[in-house]
Order: C-alpha cells, then structure tokens, then sequence
C-alpha cells in the first residue's frame, strides 16, 4: 500500500488551532466538548481527524468555521490563528467576509446540504454575489467553470437544475464547487462521502485530491473511516472524548498506534479477508425464496409514472445455522427482498418458503403464527424500538402473541438480556437511556425471543460505528452458534459481508448478478460490477488490525 | 346637489309586498311607494286621500272618486279598477277586510275614477277599516299587478305613492333606495298620520340596517347617516353627548307587550290556572327590565292600549301594581294545578323580546309553576307556536310577544281577541262570549256605543285571560340635527321632511 | 402526487411546535396556568357557596349599575349580578369546551386510526371528512343549534362536528407516518394483531398532538359559543356563560364595557391557560422529547 | 400536472354531493318556517298553510331534492323564498363587499405576519418570540367582535381618523373603499395574523434547524438572505396550507365582523338566511363557501409547486 509522505516541514501553516475548548452553553460544570485542542495545517496538507462518534470532530469543524449552533456550544478558551489574526476574535461582519473566500466547508449530507428550493448553479453563484462584484456574465462563466473542473456532466443543464434532479455523487460535487469556487486557503470536509455508495466515494475522494494540488489548499477531513484515512491523509490526529489523543503522519500512526485507544480504533476495522470457510454440514433449509419479483408503484389510470421494479427473479435459500450476505449499492433492492420475505411487503410474484411454509400468498392472519420462524432487525437502532414501552415490553410482545405466559416471557426476557450482554436491570428501562450498539442488542434480543428459524438483518450494523459495530456482529456470530439460527445479511459494507457471511449474493438493479461463497466472491469477482465494488472500496490493501499491508492476494 | 336621507330602520326589508305580510317594515316600504283611498289622522279619524265619498242614507253604499292626478309611477294613470283590484286583494289577507267581505254585495268600477261599494249591512266601522295603518293597509296597486294571487307575492313594485322604489339598488335585508316620485300631486292640507298633504322635499331616501345598535349610534354621531327609526333606551346617554343629534318620540301609542297562553293544553285550558299565572306577573318588572329607562315605558292596563280612545283598564289592578305573589299562589292551590311544567318559548334574537319570557318565568316560579323556559331563536318560535300539539311534543304553553298600539286598538283588529278556537291566532281560544262581543261591537254606530262594548271586552279579557297586557312602551328615534319637518306619525314617513345641507 | 402537508397535521404540529421558554416550560408558567385553571374550576364548581347571587335572580330596579357592595362588579341589563354571574359562567363555558374537546378527540381518534390503517374505509372516510371540513363552521354550528335548540350539548354537537375532520385528518397523519416506523413492522414480523398494534403502538402516538389539538378545540369552543351567542344562536341567555354575558353586554359596550371586559378577561386567561398546559402536556408526554431536553 | 387538476376536480365531486344532501337535509331537519317570517306576526294558521303551499314546502322531501338538484345543474340557485328575488343576484350582489375585504385580509395579514413570524424564529427565545408569541395566543383568545368594538372605540370615535362602518366598493373611490375596509380587515386579521406568525415561526424554526442553512452561512451570506431567501422559501409549504385552512376562520370571522362593521356581505347574508329559514340562499351560500374553499385550497396545493419545485402532481 503506497501512503502519501510529503513532507510539509517547509509548508506555510495555514490555519492553527491553540488549546481550543468548547463546552455547552450556560452549563459550566459539564465535561467540556472539546477539551483544548492544537492543531495546525499546512498549506496542501490533508489533515484527516478520526475518532468515534461523539468525540468532538465536527464541533472542531464549526469551531473554525464560526459556525457553532448559537445557545447551545460556546468556545471557552483558545484560538485559531489565521492570516494572522484570531479568527474568535472576528465580528460576525468579518467572519462572514472569511466563510467561503478563506476558509470553506463541505458537509456530510448532501441530499440535505443544498437548498432544495434553489436551482443549484444560483446557489454557487450565491457564493460570488457575496464576496465579490463580479458582472452576470462573469458570474455564470466563473460557475460553469468551476462545475467542469469538478467534473460535472452536462453543465449548463446541471446548472438550472434543482438539488433533487441530481444524484448524491452530483450534489456533492456541486457543494465541492461552492466550497473552491473563490479558491479558498482551507478547506474543511466533514464526512463527505459517508451517505454515498462506494464507487462514488472513490470519485469523490480523488476530485479533492486533484483539487486540492492543483490550487495547493490545505484540507481538514474529517471521517471515521479508517480506509479513507489510508487514502488520502498526509497526517492523522485521532480524537477521543473531546481530546485529541494521538497525532502522526499516516502511515506511522497505521503502522506504529502509539495509544491503546488508537490501537483499538483500527482493530475494530472489520477486514476485507472473508472469515474462513465453514462446511455446509447438510443441515436443512429453512429459507426458500424463488423467482421473487417486486414492482412499486400504482397503476391508477390517471398516473403515468412508470412502476419501479424493486427486485426481479431473486432465489436464493439458507440452511440452518448458516449467513447469507445480500450486498450491493444504494437501491439495488436488498431491502426490498428483505421486507418480500417477512411478508412486511406483499411480493409481485414468485415464493418464499419459511421453514417448511409457503407464505408468499398468505392473508395476514394466516401469517401471523408463522411469524415465529422468522424475525428481522432493522437499520435504525433509534427507531425500531417503541420509544414508549420499557425493554421488558417490547422483548415480551411476541412470546406474548405466541400465547406465553407473561411471567415466563419476562423471566425468558431477563435471560436473553444477559444473553446479548446486558444488564438483567435493563428490563425496566426505556429505549432513550441505551446508546445505539446497546438497542440493537436489545432490537437482536427482541427478535431472538421468538426462537426463529431464520434472523434477517437489514443492514443491522451500519448505523453503528466501527468499534460497536465490531460487537455487535460477534454478538450475532455467538448467538448463531448458540442457537443454530439462519442469518440473511443484507449490508452495503463489504468488509462487514466479508466478516460474517457464508455466502454472498450481489445485487444490482434488483437482479442478482453473482452468488457464491464469501470466499469466492471477494477474492476471485466474476461479475464486472461485483470487481468494480470491490476496487472502490477504500484502503483494500491494508490489513488495520494488524497494522500492516495485506498479504497480495 | 342632491339631497339624499340615509335612515337605520328597525328591520331590514325582505318582503316587498305589503299585502302578502304583515311585517311592519314591509308596511312601511307600502307607505313609501304606494297610496291608500282613505288614511286615519293623528285623531284616528278617516280622512280623504286618493279618493273622497259618500256614504248612502241607508248605510249600505259607499262610493268613493279618485282625485285628479294620481298617477303610477310607470306613468300611467291610476283609474278604479286598480282600485278594486288591489281591494279585492287586499281583503283575502286582512282580517279587517275579511269581515267587511262577509258583508260585501258587490264591489265595482262604475267609471274610471268611481268605485261603488255595496253592503248587505252595515258596517259601520268600514271607513276606519280601510283607512288603518295596521297590520295590512289596503294599498292601491295597478290591475296586472293586484290581481295575481293573494298567497304569492307580488313581482312588480309600482305605486302612485311619493316616492319610487329603485329597484336596482335594492338589497334585501340591507338597503333599499326611494327616489322622489316628481309627478306626484300631493293632497292639500298639511300631513297629519297617513293623512293630508305627503309633500316630498329630498331627491332620495335610503333605508339601511344595521345590525348592530351600537354601529347606528356610532354612525349618527359621526354623520354617516340622518336618522335611526328605533334607539334602544339604554344607549340613550351616548347621544346625549351629542349636539348635533335629537332625540324624539314620533310616537307617542309605542307598543304595547304581551303574553298568550295556549288554550288547547294542559294546564292552560283551565282559566284559574290562567288568572294565577296573570296574578303572579308585574308589568312594572318586566317594563323595567325591558326598557330600564321609565321616560319610555308605561305601566297601562287596557288591552286596547293607553291614549286610544278605547282605552279601559278594568281588572288589571295585579298587574299595574306590581304583581301579587300571594294571591296567585292561592289561586293556583285553589285550581287543582298538578305541577305540569309549563312550556315557556323564549327567543334569543329578538332584542325587544328577550326580557320579558326571563321575568315572567320567575315571577310564574316565584307563584308555584313548574316553568320550562325553552331558548329558540324567533324563527323556531314562530314555527313552534304554530303547533297544536302537546307541550312536551313540540308544543308550547305560553309566548311572549309585541304589539303596535294601533294594532290593537279596537277589537276587530286585535288578533288575540279572536275567539273562535282553531281559526283564532296561536293559543286558540274558544269563546263564543268574545266572538258575541264583537259581532256587537261592529253593531255600535256610535263612538259611545263602541266604548261601552270594548269595555265589556276588556272586562272579559280580564277574567278570560285571553291574553295578558304587559304595559307599554315607546322608542324613542334619533336623528340628525340637520333633517327637519318631521311629522308624528306610528309609521316613519320621509314626507315632509327636509335635509339641510 | 408528492407529499403534500396535512392541513391537520400541520395544525398540531404548529400548536405543537411552540417552544415555550425554557423557565416557562419547567416551572413558572405552566404552574402558573395550573393555578389560575384551578381556582376557575374550583370557583366555578363551588360558585354557589360562595357568591353573593343566584346568577339568575334579577332586579329590575338595579339594572346596569356601577360595582358597589351588594354588586361587587355592577348588574347587568336584566339587574342581575354580574360577579356571581362571570364565576358562575366558567361552568358552562368550561363544560362547553371540556365537552367540545372530549367528544371530538374520542370521536375522531377511532375514525382516524381506523381510516390510517385500512385502505378501503381510508376512501369513503375521507370523502366524508373532506366535506364535513369544507363546511364552514361557524353556519353549520348556527343551522344545528337552531334544530336542536340552544341547549348546552347542541352547542357542544356543533362544535364538535365540524372539528372532527380536523381530528381525523391529524390522527390519520400520525397514523400514515407511524405506520412506517420500523417499531411498527417489527410488531407486525412478532406477529401482533392490528387492533393490538393500532391501540398500542400507533395510538400513543397520537397522544401528544392530540393533547394540544383538544386544547385548541377546547379554547376554540369556548370562543365559538360566545360567537353564537353574539348571532342569537347560543345557549339560554338565563344560563350564564362567559359567550352569552359578553353577547348580552355587547351593546353596552360604550357605556357599560365590564359587561364585556370581566367575562372576556376570565375567558382570555382561561384560553391562555389551556394553551401553556396543553403545550406542557404535550412535552411530558413524549418521552423523546423529555431526553432531547434533558 | 395537468392530470393532477382533472383529477382533484373530480374529487371535489363526491364531496360537493355530500355537502349538498347533508346540507339539504339538515335545513329540512330544522324546525322554522320561511312562510311564518313572509306572513308576519298576524297571518292566522290557514293563511301560513297556503303560503306554505305555494313555496312548495309541503312537497315530499325528495321531490324538493330532485327539483333543487336539478335547478342547480342547470346553474340556477333558485329564488329566495323570502324576498323573493333570484339567489344568484342576491349572491353576485354580496360577495364583493365580502371578496375585498377577504382579500385585504389575507394580504395585510401575511404582510404582517410572515415578518412577525421570521423574526420570532430567527431571535428565538428572546423576548421578541415571546412578544409574538403572547400576541398570537391573545389573538386567539378575545372575541372577534370585541376586537371590533376596541378598534371603533379607537380609531373612529376617538381618534376619529376612520369611518365607524360601512362599506364602499373600491370603484367608489380607493380611500372610500380603504377608510371602511381598514378597520373590518384588521379585525378579522387579528385571528389570522396569530395563526399565520405561530404557523411561519414554528415552520421557520424548523428549517432554521436544516443543513442548507448552515451551507448557506458557510457561504458567507447575510442574516437577512439566509433568513428570507434560504430559510423563507422552504418554509413556505406549511404557511401556505395554513392560510389555505385558516380561511374556514376567515369565514366564521366574516360574519361578525359584516354585523359589526355593517358591512353588506355573504356572511350577514347567510346568518340572515338562516334566521329567516331561506333554504335556497342557505344551499347556495354553503355551497358556494365549501366550493370557494375547495377551490382555494386546490390553488394552495398548486402553488406548493411554485415554492418547492420537488412537489410535482
Ligand atoms: N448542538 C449541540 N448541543 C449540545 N451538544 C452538542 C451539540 N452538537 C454536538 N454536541 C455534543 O458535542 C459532542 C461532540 O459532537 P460532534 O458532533 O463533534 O461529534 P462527531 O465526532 O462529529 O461525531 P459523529 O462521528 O457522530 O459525527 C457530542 O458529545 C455531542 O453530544
Ligand atoms: N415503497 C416504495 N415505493 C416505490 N418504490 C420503492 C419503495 N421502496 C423502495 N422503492 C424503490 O425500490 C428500489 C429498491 O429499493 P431498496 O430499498 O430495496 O434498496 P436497497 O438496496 O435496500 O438500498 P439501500 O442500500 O439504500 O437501503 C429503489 O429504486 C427504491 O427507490
Ligand atoms: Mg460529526
Ligand atoms: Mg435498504
């Protein structure tokens, strides 16, 4: 693997950051939010700041930017040097004549991040308007030609486009546009490609990078993940609890992790290498599906949209006690087939065989004591449990449905809690007073209580980050082996496919395109877009946890 | 410059034929656009208007001449058989007309400007019958337009009367616009009531409503408009701060206030539970209550109104004395009264009736009635009083409402003295003593005579309980310093009144 | 069609969304409004003990007078006394509104759960709401008052008619959304029955928008009978309410205004109280929001 | 789009059928009778019957349903049965007075509400929010009518600046027609004005919150473009429904404020109506309002694509 080692020794230092805090407006005595932070960038250097979620890297961001939200973050010592004055000190006047022209930002959501009400090229020209005189001639050439140096297609159109007219890969290059149209001397990415599938990533991240050495600009990026950080970072500072615990250049601190913390920030990096092959041991079948189709949309007369084909064809079947991966991009209908199964869609056409049912045609009521032999555990930790009932209900809702008896239930409950490691006292309390990784222990409880032949989990660690998504899949490992259940794994994350599945089906455009073992798919792909996926996915050749590059293949 | 009157009626107009209700303001829009035969003066005595006459020795023919110059306002002139058509009309709706029909042998056009009347006997009160201002004066209208049917209303709105209605402007129940009708000859004679010379000094008259009574008031001391027909007694005192504002009485009868059991149901059908319920009520609580202000209301016990010269109050003492609790409360002991509630009809619409049924319910308590007092707004009441069905069905037991003097001042106007049970006004009485009472009072060709008969009436009404006379009162209008000429009359007139600029 | 707003949901979401200030919220406003609610309940339900009137007892003699000792504020245009009346008041008007609000938030929580979740009611529902809603309220209130006469429940029937599509349309948003809610699938893959899951799951839901819809039908209710009253449509003006003493006062306005200003300043801190609590009740009982404070 | 309109219209079918049966029999439920208001105090029962009969009013129900439905496809109201001039004149004769004033209403409201709104979100709890805060549950908590008289009280009998009442149509004279209207208008806003700031402030509070909105301060631009070109326009969807529903309140308000003002509109036309039992002028008039309110709100969801170009029908 080939890191960048310039070196910036001669590199004037752009922007620096001195012993800067931050706490929670009006409340003195809380842990402060960030606990002074130092650090400088140089001009052209990319300065990536890792660490968990929570720990305090966008509020660095916003710090610089001055963009902190008003009655709720205040800084509370420190500077930030720039162009040679304290950028706190600034009025709101000066500061505004600083955003855009000196230093510039690009946020995480860009399906959020643009005005959806303003064509996009007005939103760069917007930039202009602010910091300059320009003439409306000028103004929309400057434009145009900052969207083709972001490699936009079609410029003129994309220009009187709206946000929603575009892809996420679009828009976000739409924000790079605005964030380098007055070539600024920092620029400050926070998780810029976090809501984009892989192979964009990639564009992305490349697009900076040409960017940032062709007007020499120094970048601050901010991820979590560590394979971007392999890609593209000059230095690494890694964050914890509002401190900044560890700082290096990339490669010393991939290879040689000082700090335990770091250590086991990349430790927590689930790997590319599939898990080793296990036997199928002839166990029976229990997840059927065959020539499943899905077609969304109405087809009222007065509509003309066209139907969406969600998922066509897909067949597929899991043995008992085996992990079925369902990978591909955004929309490529995993989700769909997930939601066909559990019936919580009705499928167009095609079968799906449960444990020895057939309930593709099933009413609703006929389904419902089927429903036992398979559960599903959603994305969205936050909101899959019933923000109004204690752990103890919800865990205790389904045995109920069965016909349990309520004290056997919430005795079984207890057990299953300890089960997913959690406290037996966890039973009384509501979903608000868990952290994400803990709900979807709790989320995977609730489903294991019903003692189900087959456990779908729709991209069930996505939402988490590395470290608790790291136990929860061993949680769901453990379980596997303890209770001999089928899994379907839907993920968009290869290396998390590559972590716990058996077998592995591709999806695009709602067709499978390759289904073989783990093992085969990841390292020999058949199929074009399996290979493209697979190249796309950021610092393939580093093996994080053992800090080292992986053996060639 | 034009001069235009801008007046706040008490009511909006909505039924423009006079004929077809009995609703004064509909009454006074007749006044306004058409004119009458004959038209009683301030001394209730029927003067000439359209047509003068002569009553045959024998008392059974009387002809009458239209004058000169009477014209319609589409410009053609008014001639006798529009005369006996609008009589004719006029007499299927008038109660007054209905019984000079009954004694009607022909009715006739003999030339153009002479109508004869031929009775089968006579009816003395003929002149006075025709020359009234209430409830439906006979109003002369074109043939076309008098001959349609006497339930329909009419469509065509032309008179030979003062002024002429516009009808572009008009908007039921807000405005109506009068302009002065220029080929109207008026009689000689200075105007006295209905009577005499109707000389029209302004180019337009605009009646508007308004719904609310403070906005009148508001609107006359600002200018915005000349002239309120009715002001509410209690918001007398925002006037008086004005000098450019006059408060009057045009009217010195007023009305008179009234409550009518139902004579059909229990426990109104026996006359002792009747005399009780009458025993227990003071006219003075209720005026009091109604009015506030005493300049305005009179505590008066004749049925046929204080001023009239019908007037007689016998047997009204418990009522002009403030009422006798006692007495009642015995009376209605002595009655057999079983504690049946008594449906009690209130209106909460109608400001000048909305005081009354709340007095009258706890005087009624305060004697031993069980009241059921029943809010409604008029309309329900109206529809309601109409049933003959029990109380507890959707019928009722007593009601409370409003009477212009003139309106019952002698007995064969006044609807409540109609004794003859399912043809009588709302409560249905029967008594043939009343209805013999009348038939003798149509008999009396003297005013002495009719004075001693009327007061045979209001001696039986007394003990009857036909109905029970709650007092009077009168309102007071206001106008503007500026309009001048105004004549005492019961109908607002805009004859001879001028405006200032 | 994309997703237009729900006129309904958006009513809530607009009482709903009043951030109220902070000390406000925890403490001194609500308690506040808790206190002046409860002593107009207290005083109203013991109004016969205490005031120096029967509110309907009348005396002509004595009609529109000033405040003196045997009238605390004055007599009104029937000589009755307008203190024990304004107290008395507070029971039919807050009955009104209490009733108002009860009836169409019961009424339409059960069309509105039952029309979210099953698509062939959803329709014809719906069709039915939209005219109800279309409607206009305050004609309809006058047209049943006048078939039912103007006793205090068809002035409580006709307010709650025209605001039960209102309900509806709210309770069906909640409902259309929750039903989205991965909660609500994972109740449905445990196999529980739509009844279950509509009343345990999605009704909850439907709580706190509901809470600060009924306070808003409730302060509407008591405002829109005074309207009816001031139309002549409203109850029997013997029975004092806050609505008919002001519409009976109204045109004393110029001479007499604490006709006007007594009952109108009972039911403006009655209205203001409602809202505060409504917006409280509303926080305590969505403990999402209780932790987003926290 | 297109399809959308068709598609809505036909929609308002089923529901004006609705509001026309219920509304029939409603009026036919309720007791009263125009006959007895035409006759007057001293019509004898028989009298009232004949008038009856005349009217009509003693068909069966469903033969007075089918001629009125049928008048009605035919474009015609019928004829009051009181006055007895055509519904349709009547109507065309009242609903400008009416029309203006709504207008000017919704107009001055959003003029002063959408910047009370704004300014509530954008100095979110200080005392400027509570000021239109308070403002706004005051407006919903004082009678319309009492609102009415304070402002005659003030402005035209005090201060004498206005006219108490009245109405003049603008071609009367545009001072005319605004000296008269001000007051009405005012009133009726005051309601409006508490509703549409409480609907602007919570909507922009929420938009306040979004990421376009710390993109848009990255940019560099000022306060006011972030607050009324960013935040404003995204906004818009939920104060436009607002002002699309609150006009069922318009109308409630209408009819006070016409007896208040003595301004001659529907809404006095219609409270008359129904007092006087004129069911052809009644039918119309809530058929014409729940149409105009229809109407109105289909224009709201058509303009929901000119203020969010994501919305497509
Ligand atoms: N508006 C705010 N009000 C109060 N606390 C906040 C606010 N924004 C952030 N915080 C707190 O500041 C801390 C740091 O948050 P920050 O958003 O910087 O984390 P992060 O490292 O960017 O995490 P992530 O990877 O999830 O984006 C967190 O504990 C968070 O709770
Ligand atoms: N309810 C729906 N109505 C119409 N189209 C839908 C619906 N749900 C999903 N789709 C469409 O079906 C396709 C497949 O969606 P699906 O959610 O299955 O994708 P996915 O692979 O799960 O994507 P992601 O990784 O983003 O979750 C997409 O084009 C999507 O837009
Ligand atoms: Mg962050
Ligand atoms: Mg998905």
């Amino acid at each position: 693997m080939k890191f960048k080692t310039r070196n910036f020794d001669q590199a004037e230092t752009v922007v620096s950051i001195r012993e800067l805090s931050v706490r929670l407006a009006g409340n003195e005595t809380a842990a402060p939010v960030l606990d002074h932070i130092s650090l400088d960038i140089r001009a052209g250097e990319t300065a990536c700041l890792v660490g968990e979620s929570g720990s305090g890297k966008s509020v660095t961001s916003l710090s610089v930017m001055g963009l902190l939200p008003k009655g709720a973050l205040e800084v509370c010592g420190g500077r930030i040097e720039m162009d040679g004055q304290n950028l706190l000190d600034l009025s709101p006047q000066a500061m505004r004549q600083m955003r855009a022209s000196r230093i510039s930002m690009i946020f995480q959501e860009p399906m959020t991040a643009l005005n959806p009400v303003m064509r996009v090229g007005d939103q760069i020209e917007e930039v202009l308007e602010t910091h300059g005189r320009y003439s409306a001639s000028e103004k929309k050439r400057r434009v145009l030609d900052i969207m083709n140096q972001v490699h936009l297609p079609d410029v003129e159109r994309i220009y009187r486009s709206y946000p929603h007219q575009l892809s996420g890969g679009q828009r976000q290059r739409i924000m790079i546009a605005m964030a380098l149209i007055l070539e600024p001397k920092l620029l400050i990415a926070d998780e810029p490609t976090t809501a984009l599938d892989v192979t964009t990533q990639q564009q992305i991240l490349s697009l900076i990078s040409e960017l940032q050495e062709k007007h020499g600009t120094a970048v601050l990026f901010i991820t979590h993940d560590m394979g971007v950080v392999a890609e593209i970072a000059d230095t690494v500072h890694v964050m914890k609890l509002g401190k900044i615990v560890e700082q290096a250049p990339v490669e010393q601190l991939l290879r040689q992790p000082r700090q335990d913390y770091t250590k086991k920030l990349l430790q927590a990096v689930p790997s590319l290498v599939p898990r080793p092959h296990r036997a199928a041991d002839g166990q029976e079948t229990v997840l059927t599906v065959n020539g499943l189709q899905k077609i969304y949309g109405n087809f009222s007369i007065f509509s003309r949209r066209e139907p969406t084909k969600a998922a066509s064809d897909v067949a597929f079947s899991i043995a008992r006690g085996r992990t079925l991966g369902i990978v591909g991009e955004s929309g490529s209908g995993k989700s769909t087939v997930a939601r066909c199964i559990m019936r919580l869609v009705d499928p167009t056409a095609g079968e799906v065989r449960v444990a020895g049912h057939e309930v593709a045609n099933l009413s609703r009521s006929q389904l419902r004591p089927l429903r036992k032999h398979i559960q599903i555990v959603f994305q969205d930790p936050f909101r899959s449990l019933n923000p109004r009932w204690t752990i103890g209900q919800s865990l205790i809702e389904g045995p109920l449905n069965l016909g349990q008896d309520k004290h056997k239930a919430l005795a079984r409950a207890r057990e299953l809690l300890t089960l997913v490691g959690l406290p037996e006292d966890a039973i009384n309390r509501y979903p608000h007073q868990f952290s994400g990784g803990q709900r979807q222990r709790v989320a995977i409880a609730r489903a294991i209580a019903m003692e189900p032949d087959v456990l779908v989990a729709d991209e069930a660690v996505s939402a988490l980050d590395v470290s608790v998504q790291a136990q929860v899949l061993e949680l769901l490992a453990d379980l596997q082996k303890k209770l001999g259940i089928a899994i379907l794994f839907i993920t968009h994350d290869l290396r998390v496919a590559a972590q716990i599945c058996d077998e592995v089906v591709v999806m695009q455009h709602g067709r499978i395109v390759e289904h073989d073992t783990a093992e085969k798919v990841l390292s020999d792909p058949q199929h074009a877009y399996t290979k493209t996926l697979i190249e796309a996915a950021p610092g393939r050749f580093w093996d994080f946890a053992n800090f080292r590059e992986l053996p060639a293949a | 410059q034009e001069k235009t009157i801008t007046a706040v009626m008490h009511s909006g107009l909505r039924v423009l034929d006079p004929i077809i209700t009995t609703a004064h303001i509909s009454r006074n829009h007749g006044y306004m656009i058409y004119d009458v035969l004959v038209a009683v003066d301030e001394n209730f005595q029927p003067q000439p208007q359209m047509a003068d006459w002569t009553i045959s020795d024998d008392k059974l023919t009387y002809t009458f001449t239209l004058r000169d110059g009477l014209k319609f306002h589409d410009g053609a002139p008014v001639t006798s058989k529009d005369v006996v058509a609008s009589l004719n009309r006029w007499a299927k709706r008038d109660s007054g007309g209905q019984l000079i029909m009954d004694v009607t042998e022909s009715l006739e056009a003999s030339d153009d400007k002479t109508i004869v009347w031929k009775l089968t006997d006579p009816f003395p009160a003929l002149l006075d019958t025709i020359g009234k201002q209430s409830a439906i004066p006979p109003f002369i209208m074109p043939e076309r337009v008098a001959s349609g049917s006497a339930d329909e209303a009419v469509t065509e709105y032309i008179g030979s009367g003062p002024f002429v209605f516009v009808e572009e402007e008009y908007q039921p129940g807000v405005s109506v616009t009068y302009r002065k009708f220029e080929d109207y000859v008026p009689r000689e004679g200075e105007p006295s009531w209905m009577a005499g010379g109707k000389e029209v000094k302004v180019d337009e008259v605009k009646w508007v409503t308004m719904p609310d009574a403070q906005t009148a008031i508001n609107a006359l001391m600002s200018g915005e408009i000349d002239y309120i027909e009715q002001v509410q007694i209690d918001l007398l005192p925002l006037l008086e701060a004005s000098e450019d504002v006059v408060v009057e009485t045009r009217d010195e009868l007023g009305y008179q206030t009234i409550g009518r059991m139902n004579f059909k149901h229990p426990p109104f059908d026996n006359k002792k539970v009747r005399q009780a319920a009458m025993m227990a009520l003071s006219q003075e609580d209720v005026l009091a209550t109604l009015i506030g202000n005493p300049d305005y209301y009179k505590v008066c016990g004749a049925i046929f109104g204080c001023g009239t010269p019908l007037a007689d109050d016998a047997g009204s003492e418990t009522l002009t004395s403030g009422g006798d609790i006692e007495g009642a409360k015995k009376l209605l002991e002595e009655s057999g009264y079983d504690g049946t509630p008594i449906v009690l009809m209130q209106p909460t619409d109608v400001v000048s009736l909305t005081a009354q049924p709340v007095v009258a319910a706890q005087a009624m308590r305060n004697a031993g009635f069980n009241v059921d007092m029943q809010a409604m707004d008029w309309q329900t009441l109206v529809t309601r009083r109409a049933s003959q069905s029990k109380p507890e069905d959707g019928g009722w037991n007593i009601f409370f409402t409003n009477w212009m003097v003139p309106e019952v001042n002698n007995p064969l106007i006044s609807p409540m003295l109609n004794g003859r049970g399912d043809n009588a006004w709302f409560g249905w009485p029967e008594d043939e003593k009343v209805e013999e009472l009348r038939a003798e009072f149509i008999a009396a060709d003297t005013p002495e005579k009719q004075k001693e008969v009327a007061a045979k009436i209001q001696a039986h009404n007394m003990d009857e309980v036909l109905y029970i006379p709650l007092g009077q009162y009168i309102m007071p209008q206001a106008r503007s310093t500026k309009l001048t000429g105004l004549i005492e009359s019961p109908v607002p007139v805009f004859w001879s009144v001028d405006k200032e600029q | 069609m994309a997703a237009t707003p729900e006129p309904a949901a958006r009513m809530q979401w607009l009482f709903g969304a009043v951030a109220l200030p902070k000390s406000w919220r925890m403490g001194t406003g609500p308690m506040l409004a808790a206190i002046v609610l409860t002593i107009i309940v207290l005083a109203a339900i013991f109004a016969p003990l205490f005031v120096p009137h029967d509110p309907m007892e009348m005396n002509a003699i004595q009609r529109l007078k000033g405040p003196s000792e045997t009238y605390p504020l004055g007599t009104d245009a029937y000589g009755r006394d307008l203190y024990s009346r304004v107290i008395t008041g507070a029971r039919v008007s807050l009955f009104i509104g209490v009733g108002a609000a009860l009836v169409s938030v019961m009424i339409g929580l059960v069309i509105g759960l039952v029309s979210g979740f099953f698509r062939l009611a959803d329709a014809i529902i719906m069709r039915i709401m939209d005219s109800l809603m279309a409607i206009p309220s305050i004609l309809l209130a006058i047209a049943l008052v006048a078939l039912n006469g103007p006793s205090i429940w068809s002035v409580i029937f006709a307010i709650t008619i025209p605001e039960i599509p209102r309900v509806v349309r709210l309770v069906r948003s909640v409902v259309l959304s929750v039903r989205e809610e991965p909660y609500v699938e994972a109740a449905i893959a445990l196999g529980s029955s739509m009844p279950k899951i509509l009343w345990q799951h999605v009704m909850p839901n439907t709580l706190a928008p509901l809470t600060v819809q009924a306070t808003y039908i409730c302060a509407s209710a008591i405002l829109t009978e005074a309207i009816l009253s001031f139309l002549g449509a409203g109850v029997s003006t013997e029975i004092p309410t806050w609505g008919n003493i002001m519409a009976e006062g109204r045109i004393y306005f110029q001479i007499k205004p604490s006709l006007i200003f007594w009952p109108g300043l009972m039911l403006s801190l009655c209205i203001l109280s409602i809202n505060l609590l409504g917006d409280t009740a509303r926080d305590l009982l969505d403990p999402r929001l209780k932790k987003r404070e926290g | 789009m297109f399809g959308y309109i068709i598609r809505r219209i036909l929609a308002v079918i089923p529901v004006m059928t609705i509001v026309a049966i219920f509304v029939f029999l409603l009026l036919r439920l309720t007791p009263g009778d125009p006959a007895a208001i035409i006759a007057g105090d001293m019509a004898t029962p028989a009298q009232l019957e004949r008038i009856r009969t005349n009217l009509g009013l003693n068909d069966p129900l469903h033969e007075q349903f089918v001629t009125w439905i049928g008048l009605l496809l035919q474009g015609d109201f019928g004829t009051s049965l009181i006055s007895n001039t055509p519904v349709s004149s009547m109507i065309g004769q009242r609903i400008w007075p009416t029309f203006n004033i709504a207008v000017l209403t919704i107009l001055l409201s959003v003029l002063i509400a959408v910047p009370m709104g704004v300014l509530a979100a954008w100095r979110h709890r200080t005392w400027a929010d509570y000021a239109v805060m308070a403002f706004s549950v005051l407006g919903f908590s004082i009678p319309v009518f009492v609102i009415g008289y304070i402002f005659i009280q003030v402005f035209s009998i005090e201060l004498k600046w206005l006219p108490v009442q009245g109405y003049k149509a603008p071609s009367e004279g545009f001072w005319a027609f605004l000296s008269r209207a001000i007051l009405p208008c005012l009133t009726l806003a005051t309601i409006y004005v508490a509703l549409i700031a409480r609907m602007t402030r919570a909507s922009m509070l929420e938009v306040l919150g979004e990421d376009y909105i710390r993109t848009a301060r990255a940019k560099g631009v000022s306060e006011k473009i972030v607050l009324f070109r960013h935040a404003l326009s995204n906004a818009a969807v939920p104060i436009m429904t607002i002002i699309g529903t609150g006009f069922a309140l318009l109308i409630g308000g209408v009819v006070v404020t016409e007896s208040v003002f003595n301004i001659p509109g529907i809404g006095r036309l219609t409270v008359d109506a129904v007092l006087a039992r004129d069911y052809p002028v009644i039918q119309a008039m809530i058929l014409l309002t729940s149409a105009i309110y229809v109407f109105i709100n289909l224009v709201i969801d058509l303009s929901y694509t000119f203020f969010d170009p994501r919305i497509r029908y």
